[in-house]
């Protein structure tokens, strides 16, 4: 158990940010969840399931692969984690497994998502298929356009795809409306969240089921000779995949990198807030209401950050630095030519991040950990788009 | 006790309270509405200070608070309206954490005291995050009104009635705002809720017709009528025609009064 | 080494299939090829290193799924190996890295490959990129036209992908193309085929590369508590996977099943002619001019089938099944909907096999390894069109 | 010694011989071609048997061959269509393996000796797959005309000149059958034959122009021209106007003699 990112207060408060803000009708379920997650997390039989589900079904562990030619490029060593290998090309599927094992655990028989680009919907679908658990997904109705394959993904995999009709209509109202639907069905129903976010104890939650990507990628530096990676760099949407990587590393002495979307940087230009049952760092205008982030990548398309994020940015333990969208369709680029692996959009701005800090604010010769959060094959039309001045 | 607490519990003894529920900046002459239904017989007005991000709210709240938003209303310009317009009835706001949180717990408690407002409904502050907030709203007599929803198990019940101000919140049903068929669970929650406190119970959630408006009030002791209003508004209703509106949900609750 | 699955005599035959029909002008590449790829096979460095690039970049080893439900549903327990969680989402993989590795150590600096629904092709372009070797994707008009991604996404990969205009322009011809260009600059360029086709000794050399499937099924079932399956299924198109598959098991009584789309189906339509480099089972008019394949799945649309295969079909080893397109689509969606995996449209001839046989020709508890040899992300949009009546 | 090799070892005694390359039912008076050529100065005619899928032949073949396939050309129709025409100069069939494969390759040497074909070249037939072709072809006086190409080493060339008969194929370029700038690498190809035997070596592939063609008979003993004549049946050229064009190669290997 790590020290700096050991389990949040009671209230499931990490320093000032977390905590529960929910309905009263929705308190008992959080108790539910968080003693049952407590509970599950303690039992060796559900933890060992829980591996055995992502080693057997999920794809874990994934690779660790040195970067060589990057690193060449860059004069520095790039190891990547390979969550892209993991079932349903993402990092999501950790989650998921969890969270829909503790579904069945707490003997409820079905599972509501929000989603953004799809890609947690699927992973959300595609367990929900394997465990046999109903499942239904909110998504944005401008998202269910833009994103109509992801759409029929899920549809494949059995799921029922709600569009939102409020609000913008994309990520953030489908939380608040897969909120909304979990007060009229919380007896049965588990609300499968997408990232490290919501009230307690799913931040939390979320992050202990993500940082196997952290105890994994340590003991596999160890392999290639690193003992303590110099950076540990991911990208931050809700922040999931980050704080995963982050949880192997955060008793060490690695600088702790989150690389956010420049429209969408919480912690560049956020302000304490609270939203879909976090205190958080949130974009917001002058009257507290929450503005929509932007960015090219719809994984990182999120008004806010998780808490435990927050908190480290607070104690300065994780750095949170962001990019544009100009340079993430070349970072994407550059590691699909020197490397052969095509990164998604949120991945690929840990990489542009890479490419402008290597020499600079990553010291020549440094050891640094990126976590290849998700592949591009979801992203390969847009970034056509893109790169022949479609869109 | 709070100022808010003596007066429920004075009118407790009178009639059954009808709390009509308005957003605030919904339309320019907004508060021509509260004013009206004043006169046909509200007792206690609820104010939805809105936010972008509604939890708790159904699709009718959803869209008038969007609208609101639209008109540029914000948490100050509500409580100058409210203050300027100086209602007699007390007046409770219903707003989200982030709109206090943002403006400051202190300032937000001051401002509202100061614009007359009497409570304060936060749905998505539940008893475990209250305290900072009921602490300063308490300093400055402004009551925090509790939710008490049909998943709450009695222990809560008694802790949220311990804590709540004015008035308990008895949800009828596990569902945000919105127009039902019926009173729900709203027996068995205000049943919990009487045997955990002393305080008045208000039903609200999906509370439609002036009959679920009867029901409730045989039950409780005063009805929230929300979307049912808001949408009423949103269709165009004018002042006039509102006061009608409210004029039968008295007339359905007097009612409920000669019966008990 | 397998007794029954062993090397071809050598000339490259199987049986009185393979061989090596090709001009002179490519004889000596072929014998070069041949004993490079003895030298290297025979080379515990250059193995460590396939098996280490596998590893560490390939995703491999991929997991053995018990596939819970869909066994529930049929009577049957059937475990599948997940070539879907391999980089590039299928088997392809295992064989492009094993001709880059050897093309590098052949000191030829680029390869060229031939590729229909473009997977082959991605998946030379993506180990070309991560050893730094040129790359170029001969591919039929037509298929460039219906899957647009792909080429795009070679090209993302570094690669130059060349239209084929002769012929029905599709694989069969791009196949032809390749050949022609490989002529021209044999010197410093490795033709890297993508099935276990063309002249000797690629048909065994790609096999010997995909063998890592059956090695690592075979003891992968065993801590399943599976010694010996009843039956192994794969799909078959060129017969790459299923002979990856096989060769674990060809030495065990498991019945060994190749699934061929009914509309290039080799061995159930097809008779022995010469093609591509090597003798055996095409589809070919009554004068021996070779006939389109037509199937929904781009992947098994080849008329011919591997040499090996037609040898085992011959020796009775391996028996041939053929379904048709109409079963396909279901399959995909039975597997979806019970396990949360969407197969490619060729691994989902395999599944739909299993649907019919199951409880007929696999007697009721059998133990099933199928192959599941791909991901079907890249077929979704197609699938979506089919289910909508669109095509 | 075939009787191929025969006459195209007391041909080289004479001229240096010029082959033109037909496909065999690309139009329907495709053997008018044929007679133009050999009045013009052909000595040796290889004929193309269409295959579906002519891995060694250049766009300008590939085109021809589809249309042949269009026209219904087959191994039975060109050689009916060879016997009934019965050309003086010998006649090399050109084809690709599966053709005379699926035929039978007994019943394929048959049919063909009995046209009155004097040889086969079948370019994806490389030495080590040769034997059963060449053994039956050989017995029904049918010559294997094989190929060395650049690649081929001092080794090869020598097994290659042991087993060819009638004549060497040299081929100039690594290419498939096309047009080309130059004659390529005949010098040396050639050279490597004649290190290895005696049989007439004839340079092919890329011979576009006369003055190649004058070139490669300095080179080789005979010189085939492919794609080069294709191309302008293909454009619709006459059998009168491909005369002109054979007459003019004719010329420029008469040149290449006298000048040896
Ligand atoms: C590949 C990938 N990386 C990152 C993210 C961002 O989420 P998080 O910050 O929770 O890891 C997403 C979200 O969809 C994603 O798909
Ligand atoms: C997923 C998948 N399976 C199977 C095949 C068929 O090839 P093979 O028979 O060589 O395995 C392909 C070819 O593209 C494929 O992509």
């Amino acid at each position: 158990m790590s020290a700096v990112m050991g389990p949040p207060d009671a209230g499931g408060h990490f320093g000032t940010f977390g905590g529960r803000f929910v309905p009263e009708a929705l308190m008992p379920a959080c108790l539910e969840l968080d003693a049952a997650f407590r509970d599950a997390w303690g039992d060796p039989d559900f933890v060992a399931e829980y591996h055995r589900t992502l080693r057997e079904f999920g794809g874990r562990p994934t690779p660790v692969t040195y970067l060589g030619r990057l690193s060449e490029r860059l004069g520095i060593s790039v190891y990547a984690k390979r969550e892209d290998l993991a079932h349903t090309g993402s990092h999501k599927i950790n989650n998921v497994v969890g969270q829909a094992l503790l579904t069945r655990r707490m003997g409820k028989t079905r599972v509501i998502a929000e989603t953004g680009a799809g890609q947690h919907g699927v992973a959300t679908a595609t367990a929900a298929a394997r465990l046999g658990l109903a499942c239904t997904v909110y998504m944005g109705e401008v998202d269910t356009v833009r994103q109509a394959l992801n759409v029929f993904r899920m549809e494949l995999l059995g799921a029922t795809v709600v569009p939102v009709t409020s609000g913008s209509r994309t990520l953030k109202d489908a939380v608040n409306e897969a909120l909304r639907e979990w007060v009229t069905c919380v007896a049965d129903t588990h609300y499968c969240i997408g990232s490290v976010m919501g009230p307690h104890p799913f931040p939390w939650m979320v992050r202990e089921f993500q940082s196997v990507i952290g105890v994994e990628a340590a003991n596999q530096l160890r392999e290639f000779g690193v003992t303590t990676p110099d950076f540990v760099v991911a990208c931050v949407g809700g922040g999931s995949n980050a704080a995963g990587v982050f949880a192997g590393f955060a008793d060490s002495s690695a600088q702790l990198i989150g690389v956010e979307a420049a429209g969408g940087s919480a912690v560049g230009l956020g302000m304490p807030g609270v939203l879909h049952g976090m205190r958080s760092l949130l974009l917001q205008d002058d009257h507290g209401q929450i503005e929509e982030a932007y960015s090219i990548s719809a994984g990182l398309d999120y008004p806010g950050i998780g808490p435990e994020h927050a908190h480290l940015a607070d104690l300065g333990r994780a750095r949170y630095v962001a990019v544009g969208d100009d340079v993430v369709i070349e970072a994407l680029q550059v590691l699909s030519q020197l490397e052969g692996i095509i990164p998604a959009l949120e991945t690929a701005h840990a990489v542009a991040w890479l490419l402008r800090a290597a020499g600079d604010e990553i010291p020549a010769r440094s050891t640094v950990l990126l976590n290849l959060s998700g592949r591009g094959d979801k992203d390969v039309a847009q970034v056509r788009s893109i790169l022949r001045g479609e869109s | 006790m709070t100022s808010l607490d003596t007066r429920l519990r004075d009118l407790r003894t009178r009639r059954k309270a009808l709390v009509p529920y308005f957003i605030g900046g919904l339309t320019e002459d907004w508060t021509t509405y509260v004013s009206a239904s004043i006169l046909a017989g509200a007792d206690v007005i609820e104010v939805g200070v809105p936010f972008s991000d509604p939890m708790m709210d159904g699709p009718v709240i959803q869209a008038g608070a969007l609208r609101a938003l639209g008109n540029a209303a914000t948490l100050e310009s509500i409580c100058h309206e409210l203050s300027a317009a100086s209602f007699e009835v007390p007046i409770v706001v219903m707003t989200y954490y982030n709109v206090l949180h943002h403006f400051g717990l202190e300032r937000s408690a001051e401002l509202l005291a100061q614009s007359g407002v009497a409570g304060v409904i936060v749905p998505d502050l539940a008893i475990e995050e209250l305290t900072p907030w009921r602490d300063v709203a308490t300093a400055a007599d402004v009551s925090s009104v509790l939710m008490v929803a049909p998943s709450s198990p009695d222990e809560r019940v008694r802790r949220i009635g311990e804590l709540s101000q004015g008035f308990v919140y008895a949800a009828a049903r596990m569902a945000v705002t919105g127009q039902a068929a019926d009173v729900g669970d709203a027996s068995r929650v205000v049943g919990a809720v009487r045997a955990a406190c002393d305080t008045p119970a208000y039903v609200g959630i999906g509370i439609t017709t002036a009959e679920h408006a009867r029901e409730a009030a045989t039950i409780g002791d005063g009805v929230i009528v929300g979307s049912a209003l808001v949408q009423r508004i949103l269709d165009g209703a004018s002042a006039q025609e509102l006061e009608g509106a409210i004029s039968t949900f008295r007339r359905a609750l007097d009612q409920a009064s000669s019966e008990a």
